[in-house]
C-alpha cells in the first residue's frame, strides 16, 4: 500500500531490460540454427516460458505444502500469485508451442508430450483459480487451494511420463542434438531474463493478493 | 465439563463470543435465547463440529483443539433433524450408528433402545414413512444406543406431541442419573427445561448464566408445542 | 481396526441404500448405454473402425457415468446433515474416505459388468477370449478413477459450482488413469502380440498406489469443518 | 494511465519494426517469428497492466471501508 520500493523499482527495470537484450540478441545477434534455421530462434521465448510455467507451478506445491503445515496466510498468498502467473507463462509457452510446430512439423498442434503436459498443467491450475473464485471464506478458499495445490502438482510427474511413453510407442522421441555453446548462451540468458520477469510480478501479485485479502476483512467487518 | 472463553466467527461476525460456564458431571445446562443467537454454534462447538476460534472447552478434561477425537469418543449430538437416513428401517439406523460409534451392534440393544423410544412397532418400516415425532425420537434412540457421557440436545422437544416431550424428559432424567452431562438447547418450556441446574440466555453470541433465584418463564415461551410467541 | 470396521459401515449402509433404491445404478446404466448408442451412430456402420476405437468408447463411457455417480457420492448424506453427520462420529476420518470409495468402486464394477459386455455387442468386438485382461484393466482403472473421483467430491460438496468444479478438477488428474486403460483395453482387444499392455498395466498400478497414498494423507485436512 | 499508453505505443512501434527487419534480412517462417515474440511480450505487458489497474481498484476499495478491528 506504501509507496512502491526503491528494490521493487529497480527489479522492474532489471527485467525490462533484461528482456529486450534477450530478445534483441535472439532475434537479430545470434546466427539461426543451421537445421531449423530462423525459426528456432522462437527457443528463446518457448523453452524459458515452459520453464517458468513449470517452476511457478512448483513455487505453489512448496506454499501448499507449507500452508497445509502452517496455516499461516502469507503463504497462501504467494500461491495464489504464483499460480495466477504460472497460468499466464503457460498460455505463453502453448501459444509459442503452436508457432514453432506450425512450420516444423506441419502442424498447430501435436500430442507431444511436453506439449501435452503443458496443457494439461494449465488445466490443472485454471481448475485451481476456479477453485479459488467459487469459495467464499477465506480460510477454506486456503485450505482447499493447498490441497489442489499438492495433488495437482503431485500429478504432474505421472502425467509427463504416461504421455512420453504414449507417444514413445508410437513415435522415437526428439533427441536433444549438442546444442552450439551460442545458442545456449542466449538462451540462458533468455532464462534469467524470465526468472527476473517472474520474480518483478510475483512481487505485483503478492501484494495485490495482501490487499485482496485486507479488502474482504473489511466488507465483511462492515457488513 | 468447563467452556473456557469459547468463541466462534464466521467471516467477520461473532457466532459465540467467550461463553465460559462449568457443568458438573450429571447436571443439566439449559440455553435459551431466539434463534441465531449462538445456541447451536455452542452445541456444534462442543461435538467438535466447528473448530474454536478463541477460547477453548474441558470435556471430561479432553481439550476440545487439542484431542477433539477423545471428546468425540464419549458424546452424543442429537441435531434439530438428527443423522438419519431415511432408506434404512429404524433398526438399521440405530444398527448404523453404534457401527459408526465403534461398537458390534447387538440386536437385543437395538431393540430395548426402540422399544425405550416407543418404535419397536415400526422397526422395519423405512424412515421415509414416519412422521417428525417419530424421526425425533429416533435421533434420541441414537443417544441410547452408545455408552455416552455428554449428551448434547438442540431443539429436543420440536416437533414432538406431549407424550413425546414426556419422553424427552425421562430419557434426560435418566442421563442425570446414570451422571451423564446434558446440554439442552431449547425455547420450548419442559420439565428437563425447569429441572436444569443451570440456565444460560444466549442473546448476539454472548452467553450470560442466570442466577437460580431469577424466574425462567420470563425468557420461555409460554406453553408446549403449539406455536409459541418469540422468545422475550 | 476400527477405521476399517467403520469404513465398512458406510459401504454397508450406502450399499444397502443403493440396493433398495438403485437411484444411481439406474441413472448410470442408462447415461452408459445412451454415451455408447451415440457413439455407435456417429461412427456409423464401419465395424472395422468401431473395433479399433472400441477401448477408447468403452472408457469415455465409463468415465462420464462414474463422473454421473460421483457427484451422487455424498447425496445420500445431505439429508442426514451432509458431512457433517459423518463427522460427528469418532474415530478417524479416514473412514469416510475409505467406506465411499469403496462404494463407488463396487458401484462403478457393477456398472461396467453391464456396460463392457453390451460394448462388446454394440461394436461387435469379441471380448470373450480377453475376458481376463479386461477384467484387470477395468478393476485397475475403476479403482484410479474412484480414487481421485471421491476425493475431489468430497472437496467440492460444498462449493458453489459443484458440478463445474468436479469435472474442472478430475478429469486433467485422470489423465494418466484414461490413457493407461484405453491403450491398455486397445492392445488387449487386438491380441496384445507385443506385450505392450503390461506397460499400461503398471502406469494405472502406479498410479493406483501413489493417489491411494496421497489422498489417504490429505483427507482429513479437506474433511476439517 | 498515462504510463501505460506509452508503453502501448512504443510496443506497437517495436512490433511494427520486428517486422520491418525480418522482412529486409529476408528470414523464413518471419510471420511465425514475429507472432511468437510479439505474443510473448505483449501478453506479459498485458499482464503487467492488469495487475497494476486491479492493484488501484483494490486499493481504492480498501481506503473507502473503515479499518476493520479485531
Amino acid at each position: 500500500m506504501g509507496p512502491k520500493s526503491v528494490t521493487e523499482k529497480l527489479l522492474g527495470i532489471l527485467a525490462l531490460g533484461a528482456m529486450l537484450v534477450g530478445s534483441y540478441i535472439g532475434l537479430a545477434v545470434v546466427p539461426a540454427d543451421a537445421a531449423q534455421g530462423n525459426v528456432q530462434r522462437l527457443m528463446y521465448v518457448h523453452v524459458p516460458a515452459a520453464w517458468l510455467a513449470f517452476l511457478a507451478f512448483f513455487v505453489v506445491f512448496v506454499m501448499s505444502v507449507l500452508y497445509l503445515i502452517q496455516r499461516d496466510e502469507r503463504w497462501d498468498n504467494v500461491a495464489a500469485a504464483s499460480a495466477e502467473i504460472g497460468v499466464v507463462f503457460t498460455v505463453v509457452t502453448l501459444l509459442l508451442g503452436m508457432m514453432w510446430g506450425k512450420p516444423t512439423w506441419g502442424v498447430f498442434w501435436t500430442w507431444d508430450p511436453r506439449l501435452t503436459t503443458t496443457a494439461i498443467l494449465l488445466a490443472i491450475y485454471v481448475g485451481y483459480g476456479a477453485l479459488r473464485s467459487f469459495a467464499d471464506d477465506a480460510e477454506k478458499r486456503a485450505r482447499w487451494s493447498a490441497i489442489v495445490g499438492v495433488i495437482g502438482f503431485a500429478n504432474v510427474p505421472i502425467v509427463y511420463m504416461s504421455v512420453t511413453w504414449w507417444r514413445t510407442l508410437h513415435q522415437p522421441p526428439s533427441s536433444p542434438r549438442s546444442v552450439a555453446p551460442d545458442i545456449l548462451w542466449t538462451l540462458m540468458l533468455n532464462l534469467a531474463a524470465f526468472t527476473l520477469v517472474y520474480a518483478y510480478l510475483m512481487v505485483r501479485r503478492i501484494r495485490l493478493a495482501k490487499l485482496e485479502g485486507e479488502l474482504e476483512k473489511r466488507m465483511a467487518y462492515n457488513a | 465439563m468447563e467452556l473456557e472463553g469459547l468463541s466462534k466467527r464466521f467471516g467477520w461476525n461473532w457466532a459465540l463470543r467467550d461463553a465460559s460456564v462449568r457443568v458438573e458431571a450429571g447436571t443439566t445446562l439449559c440455553l435459551v435465547g431466539p434463534n441465531g443467537a449462538g445456541k447451536t454454534t455452542l452445541l456444534k462447538l462442543v461435538a467438535t463440529l466447528l473448530r474454536p476460534s478463541g477460547g477453548d472447552a474441558f470435556v471430561m478434561g479432553h481439550s476440545l483443539s487439542k484431542d477433539p477425537d477423545e471428546i468425540r469418543q464419549r458424546t452424543g449430538f442429537m441435531t434439530v433433524r438428527g443423522f438419519l437416513y431415511d432408506d434404512l428401517s429404524a433398526a438399521e439406523n440405530l444398527h448404523f450408528t453404534m457401527r459408526m460409534g465403534g461398537l458390534k451392534p447387538r440386536r437385543e440393544v437395538v431393540g430395548r433402545v426402540l422399544e425405550r423410544i416407543g418404535l419397536d412397532d415400526v422397526a422395519d418400516n423405512r424412515m421415509r414413512t414416519f412422521s417428525t415425532g417419530m424421526r425425533k425420537r429416533l435421533a434420541l434412540g441414537q443417544l441410547l444406543v452408545r455408552p455416552i457421557e455428554v449428551a448434547l440436545l438442540d431443539e429436543p422437544y420440536s416437533g414432538l406431541d406431549s407424550q413425546g416431550m414426556q419422553l424427552v424428559d425421562e430419557v434426560v432424567s435418566e442421563f442425570k442419573a446414570a451422571g451423564t452431562t446434558v446440554l439442552l438447547a431449547s425455547h420450548q418450556d419442559g420439565e428437563a427445561v425447569r429441572e436444569a441446574e443451570q440456565t444460560g440466555i444466549l442473546r448476539k453470541g454472548r452467553l450470560e448464566i442466570l442466577p437460580d433465584s431469577e424466574p425462567l418463564s420470563r425468557h420461555l415461551s409460554v406453553g408446549g408445542p403449539a406455536g409459541a410467541p418469540e422468545v422475550v | 481396526m476400527s477405521v476399517l470396521h467403520r469404513a465398512w459401515a458406510i459401504v454397508w449402509k450406502d450399499l444397502l441404500i443403493e440396493a433398495r433404491t438403485k437411484q444411481s445404478f439406474n441413472a448410470m446404466v442408462f447415461f452408459a448405454a445412451l454415451v455408447l448408442f451415440i457413439f455407435s451412430f456417429a461412427l456409423g456402420p464401419d465395424t472395422e473402425l468401431l473395433q479399433r476405437v472400441a477401448g477408447g468408447l468403452l472408457w469415455v463411457g465409463i468415465a462420464f457415468t462414474g463422473l454421473l455417480s460421483l457427484s451422487r457420492t455424498y447425496q445420500n448424506e445431505e439429508t442426514s446433515g451432509g458431512l457433517e453427520g459423518l463427522r460427528a462420529y469418532p474415530g478417524d476420518p479416514r473412514a469416510i474416505y475409505l467406506g465411499k470409495l469403496l462404494g463407488n468402486i463396487v458401484l462403478l464394477l457393477l456398472v461396467e459388468a453391464v456396460l463392457i459386455p453390451a460394448a462388446g455387442i454394440l461394436f461387435q468386438a469379441n471380448l470373450w477370449p480377453h475376458a481376463w485382461g479386461l477384467a484387470l484393466v477395468s478393476v485397475l482403472g475403476t479403482i484410479g478413477f474412484s480414487l481421485v473421483g471421491t476425493f475431489y467430491s468430497a472437496l467440492t460438496v460444498n462449493l458453489r459450482a459443484r458440478e463445474v468444479m468436479l469435472p474442472l478438477l478430475l478429469f486433467p488428474a485422470l489423465v494418466p488413469v484414461l490413457l493407461g486403460a484405453v491403450n491398455a483395453t486397445t492392445l488387449i482387444l487386438e491380441g496384445d502380440l507385443m506385450g505392450e499392455a503390461i506397460v499400461w498395466l503398471r502406469v494405472l498400478g502406479a498410479f493406483d498406489i501413489i493417489f491411494f497414498v496421497i489422498c489417504i494423507w490429505i483427507f482429513p485436512i479437506a474433511l476439517e469443518e | 494511465m498515462r504510463k501505460w499508453s506509452v508503453i502501448g505505443v512504443v510496443y506497437v512501434v517495436a512490433l511494427i519494426l520486428l517486422w520491418v527487419y525480418t522482412g529486409q534480412v529476408g528470414m523464413e517462417n518471419r510471420g511465425f517469428i514475429f507472432a511468437g515474440y510479439g505474443l510473448t511480450w505483449g501478453a506479459l505487458l498485458w499482464y503487467a497492466f492488469r495487475l497494476e489497474s486491479r492493484e488501484q481498484t483494490t486499493a481504492r476499495a480498501v481506503d473507502s471501508f473503515a479499518v476493520a478491528g479485531d
